[in-house]
C-alpha cells in the first residue's frame, strides 16, 4: 500500500499501546538502571489512557486524530516523556492538516515535523543519549527509502531506530536524568530510545499489516 | 514490596483523599489531583504554586496553607504532573496578581510547567517561573540536565510563601525566590532504595555494606556507591561540598536543614544535626535557623539529605513569619 | 544494620546533642540525659514529666515546651530510663506546686518511675502518677503485665500539658490524665523489625510476604504473624478491636491519630487515615480532630498504629491550646 | 571454705560481670525472641559501670560493698532488670550489715531476703516465666544444702537456677513483655532467668576458687 490512513494510524496507535502494555515491566527496568523508573508505566499509562478513548479520536482526520492522541499523551504521562510524546503527535498532526490519508512523501515529512518537535522541547542535541538517538536515524532512514515505497521506508526506519537504540548503549548522558549519574549511566540501554524504537516498530508492522 | 497501600495505581488518589479528610480547615483537592488552600483566591495576593511527582510527603501537597503555597500538583509517583494540573492550579488560585511558579530542575518538570504557563498566559493570566536547582551532586554543566532541585525547594516555598501572604507582588516574590535558588545548596544519600509502588521492586540493589552518595529524591542510584560509613563521615561527605560550592565562609549565617528521606527515624537526623552543626561552628558559619526531619522524601528509602542557605535579614524575617499548613506550623 | 550513627553506644547521647543544638530556645539538656524546658521551672506550675527508653523520636523529648512536657527522660535504646534521670527531672521541674509523671505501663518503666517518685517524695517534692495503657492488642488481665502504654501517651502529654500550663492544680492534671488514659485505645503493626544499634540485628526476621499484626513499640514481636495484606485490611485489623474495646459508638466524638513506626512514610500514613475516616464515619463515629505523622516510633520499623481518643469538650479544648515544642506546634 | 568475705564478694562480681560481657549477645538474643532485644546490653552495661568502680566499692564491709553493686545497678541498667537486680543486692547488703564476712546460713540468709526483694519488687510469682523461676529454686536448694558447706550449697542453687531456668521454658509468660505475646512465648528460654543462673554460677564458681 502506498498511503497512510486513518485506519492505518489507528493501528499504528494500538499495537504501539499494545506493546508498550506488554513491555511496560521491561521499559521501567530500563529505567530503574539510569532513571526513577516509571518510563514503562508512565508510557502505559498515555497509551491506555488513548486507547480508552479511541474511537472517538479515530473519528476525526488524520490530523485530527493525531492531535487528539498527542493531547491525551500531555494530559496524562507527565515526566519528560509526555510533552516530548505529546509534542511529537502534535507536529505529526500539524503536518498532516486536514489529510484522510498521507503519501509516503508525506508520512515522511510528518515525522521529520514530530522529530524537529522532539528537539525543541527538550533541546536534546545527537549522542545526549534520549529518545532522539533513535528517533533521528529512524525518520533519516524513511527519508532515504522513501522512494522505495513506505513499507521498505517504515521497515528502514525501524531498523535504523534499532540501531540508533544501541549505539547510545555505551555512552554517557548529557541530558534527562541520566545525565545525573555521570559516567555510571553508561553501558546502560536508554529507556526513552527504547520506546521510540517501539514506536518505529508499531508504525512498520500496522502499515505492514493492511 | 511492603507498603501501606492498596491498588498501586490508587495510592496517590487515596492519599490526597486522606489529606483533605484529615485537613479540611487548610486545603481542598480538585480535579485532576490539585491541593488548593481552603480559602483560594485571594484578591490581590500573588499565587504561589508548586507540584511535583507524589512520592516526596509532605512536599508539596504538606506546604499548602497560610504562609506558604496556594496549590500543589501531585504527579504520579515520582512523575512530573502534567500541565492540565498546573493550568488548573494556577487558575483556582489566581487572585489578579498573578502567580509564580516554583520548579524543581527535572526535564519533565520543566517542560511540563512551561506548557501550562503558557496556557495559562493565553487565558491572561500572569504566570512567573523560578527554578530550583541546588543539588551540588549533580555538576552543573553543559553535559548534564543540570542540578537537581531538592531540600531547598522546601526552603524557597516557606520564604517566598511568606513574602506573598505579607502582600509583595509578583515581581518582588520572584525574585526572592530566585535569590534563595541563587544561595541554597543541597546534597543527599541513601542506606536503601525505595520501590515505585507501580514498578514493584527496589529501584535499584545495594548490599548491606553499601551507601549511595550523591543521590537525589526519586530513588535514582546516586553519583556514586561507597562502603557504609559512620553518621559523621556521612555529614562530611555531604557538608563538604555543599559549605565549598557556594562558598560557605565564616561569617555567614545559614540556615541548615537536615532532612529524613521518608524510612528514616527522627532520632538518626539528630545525630547527624549534631555534626552538622559542630562542621559549621568550625568554619565560623553561624546557624542562625534549622528544620531537622522529614519534609522532601522519597517513598520509603533510608537516607538523609543536608541543606544550607545563606539567609539574609529578609529571609530570615521571612522564615519566621508565620505558616500554617499540614507539616509546617507555626505562629498560627 | 543500616543507620546513619557512630559508635552504638554513642547514639543516644549524639542525638541530644543535636537536640540541644537545634532547640536552645525550647529545650536545654542536663545530665544524666533528661531533656528540661528552657524555661523550667514555672513557679506554681505543676510540672509534666515523662520518659522511656530512647528509639521512639519523637516521643518524649519533641514534646518537651510549652504546653507540653517540662522535662523528658531518655533512656538507653528501648530501655527504661533509670530512676536517677526522672528524679533529676523532677527536681528540674518542680514549682512549687508538684509534678505530674506519666509513665508508660512497662514493667521497667513502672519499677524505675516507683523508685524515683519515692526519692523525690523524700526530698519533699509532691508527686503524682498516672500509668498509660492503651494498647488493645494486649489483654489486660492477670496473665499479662496488662496493656502496654503506647499512642495515647502523646495525646495525654498534649492534653495534661495544656491543662498544666493554664495552672490547673496536681490533682486536676492527675485526674485529667487518668480521663485520657480512660478514653484512649490504640493499636499497631509492623511491616518490618528493627535493629536496636547494641544488638546489631533485626530483633525479628520477617518474611516479604508477611506482617506482624498487634506489635508494640519496642521492636518485640506482635500478637500474631500473617500475610501482608492490604491498607484497608491492615486498617480494619487496627480499627476494629479498638472501636469495639471501648467501645465506640455512634454520636462519639473522638481524635484519631494515625502514627508511623519511623520507617514509614507520610504517603503511606494518609491511605491509612483516609479508611480510617471512612470506617469511623460508618459507624457514625465523628472525627473532631486528628494527627497524622510519626510522633511515637520504633527506630526505623516500618509501619502504624492507630490511636482513637473519646474527646469531652475540656479535652478537645485542650488539644487546641497553644503548644510549642520540637515535634508539635500550634498557636505559637 | 566455710565464710564469705569481701574478696569472695569481689570475685563473685566480677565473675558475673565478665560472664554477663561473653554472653552478652546470647542474652539479648533470648531477648529478641520475646522481648526488647536489649538484655544482655542492659546487663552489660551495669555491670561494666560496677567494674568500673570495684576498687571504691570493695573498700567496704559486705554490706556497703553489696549496696553499692545494687545502687550502681539501679542507677545504669534500666529497664526491668535494673530495678530487680538492684533491689536484689540491695536487700543482700541490708541481711549482710556490716559483716566482714557471712557463714553459710548467713548468705543463704541474705540470698532469701534478695529474692524476696525481688518478688516485692516484680510481683511475679513462680511459673509467671521470669527470673524468679530461676532465683526461687536456686535459694530453696542453697538452704537445702547448707548444712553440707557453702560450696556444695552453692552448687546445688546453681544446679536448681539452670534446671529452674529450663523448667519454664516451655511455658507462657505472665509477667514482663514476655507476655505481650501469648502463647508465641512459650518454647523460648527466658533471658532473666538466664542471667540469674549465670549469676548462682558465678557465685559457685568464685566460692569454689578460693
Ligand atoms: N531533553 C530530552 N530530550 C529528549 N528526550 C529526553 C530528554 N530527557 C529525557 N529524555 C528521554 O526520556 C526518557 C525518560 O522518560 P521518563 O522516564 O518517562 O521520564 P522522567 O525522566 O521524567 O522520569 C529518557 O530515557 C530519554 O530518552
Ligand atoms: N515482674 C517481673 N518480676 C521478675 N522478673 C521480671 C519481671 N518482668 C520481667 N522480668 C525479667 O526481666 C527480664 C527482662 O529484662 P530486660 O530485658 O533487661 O528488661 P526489659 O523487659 O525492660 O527490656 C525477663 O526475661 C524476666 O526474667
Ligand atoms: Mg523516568
Ligand atoms: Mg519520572
Ligand atoms: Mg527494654
Ligand atoms: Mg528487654
Amino acid at each position: 500500500m502506498s498511503t497512510f490512513d486513518s485506519p492505518a494510524f489507528r493501528r499504528f496507535v494500538e499495537t504501539f499501546a499494545d506493546r508498550l502494555h506488554e513491555r511496560r515491566d521491561e521499559l521501567t527496568q530500563l529505567d530503574s538502571a539510569i532513571g526513577d523508573a516509571d518510563h514503562g508505566i508512565n508510557m502505559d499509562r498515555g497509551f491506555s489512557a488513548v486507547r480508552g478513548k479511541l474511537d472517538e479520536l479515530a473519528a476525526a482526520d488524520l490530523g485530527g486524530f493525531s492531535k487528539g492522541v498527542g493531547m491525551t499523551l500531555i494530559s496524562t504521562v507527565g515526566g519528560a516523556s509526555g510533552p516530548l510524546y505529546g509534542t511529537f503527535f502534535l507536529r505529526l498532526a500539524t503536518s498532516f492538516g486536514d489529510r484522510a490519508s498521507a503519501t509516503p512523501d508525506e508520512l515522511g515529512e510528518a515525522l521529520r515535523a514530530g522529530l524537529d518537535g522532539v528537539r525543541q522541547r527538550g533541546k536534546a542535541e545527537l549522542d545526549d543519549k534520549t529518545m532522539v538517538d533513535a528517533m533521528s536515524p529512524g525518520v533519516d532512514a524513511y527519508e532515504a527509502a522513501s522512494a522505495d515505497g513506505m513499507g521498505a521506508a517504515l521497515a528502514a526506519a525501524a531498523t535504523a531506530a534499532a540501531a540508533g537504540r544501541d549505539r547510545i548503549t555505551p555512552l554517557v548522558a548529557r541530558k534527562g536524568r541520566a545525565s545525573y549519574l555521570g559516567e555510571r549511566a553508561a553501558n546502560h540501554q536508554d529507556p526513552g530510545a527504547t520506546s521510540t524504537t517501539i514506536l518505529f516498530e508499531s508504525l512498520r508492522d500496522a502499515v505492514a499489516e493492511s | 514490596m511492603k507498603k501501606l497501600m492498596n491498588a498501586a495505581d490508587d495510592m496517590v488518589d487515596e492519599a490526597l483523599a486522606g489529606m483533605a479528610a484529615a485537613h479540611p480547615d487548610l486545603i481542598r483537592v480538585i480535579e485532576p489531583n490539585v491541593i488548593v488552600r481552603a480559602d483560594a483566591p485571594r484578591q490581590g495576593k500573588v499565587g504561589i504554586i508548586s507540584g511535583g511527582g507524589s512520592g516526596h510527603e509532605p512536599m508539596h501537597g504538606g506546604f499548602v496553607g497560610m504562609g506558604m503555597l496556594d496549590a500543589a500538583c501531585a504527579g504520579a509517583v515520582f512523575t512530573s504532573p502534567v500541565p492540565d494540573q498546573m493550568l488548573a492550579a494556577t487558575k483556582a488560585v489566581d487572585g489578579g496578581a498573578g502567580v509564580l511558579h516554583i520548579v524543581k530542575n527535572y526535564t519533565g518538570d520543566i517542560m511540563n510547567f512551561e506548557l501550562a504557563a503558557e496556557l495559562a498566559q493565553a487565558e491572561g493570566i500572569e504566570v512567573t517561573s523560578v527554578i530550583l536547582a541546588d543539588d551540588v551532586a549533580v555538576k552543573d554543566s553543559l553535559y548534564t540536565a543540570g542540578r537537581r532541585g531538592v531540600g531547598g525547594t522546601v526552603l524557597a516555598e516557606k520564604i517566598v510563601g511568606a513574602a506573598a501572604e505579607e502582600g509583595q507582588d509578583l515581581a518582588a516574590v520572584t525574585a526572592l525566590c530566585q535569590r534563595v535558588q541563587d544561595n541554597v545548596r543541597s546534597m543527599g544519600m541513601a542506606l536503601t532504595s525505595c520501590t515505585v509502588p507501580a514498578a514493584g521492586k527496589p529501584t535499584f540493589e545495594i548490599g548491606d555494606d553499601e551507601m549511595e552518595i550523591g543521590v537525589g529524591i526519586h530513588g535514582e542510584p546516586g553519583r556514586e556507591r561507597r562502603k557504609l560509613a559512620s553518621a559523621d563521615e556521612i555529614t562530611e561527605a555531604l557538608l563538604t561540598p555543599i559549605l565549598d560550592d557556594m562558598p560557605f565562609s565564616s561569617g555567614d549565617k545559614v540556615l541548615a536543614f537536615v532532612n529524613g528521606m521518608g524510612g528514616t527515624p527522627l532520632i538518626e537526623l539528630y545525630v547527624i544535626y549534631n555534626k552538622v552543626a559542630q562542621m559549621c561552628a568550625d568554619r565560623g558559619v553561624t546557624i542562625e535557623r534549622n528544620l531537622v526531619g522529614s519534609y522532601i522524601t522519597s517513598l520509603e528509602m533510608a537516607g538523609c539529605s543536608i541543606t544550607l542557605l545563606k539567609l539574609d535579614d529578609e529571609m530570615t524575617r521571612l522564615w519566621d513569619a508565620p505558616v500554617h499548613t499540614a507539616a509546617l506550623r507555626r505562629g498560627a
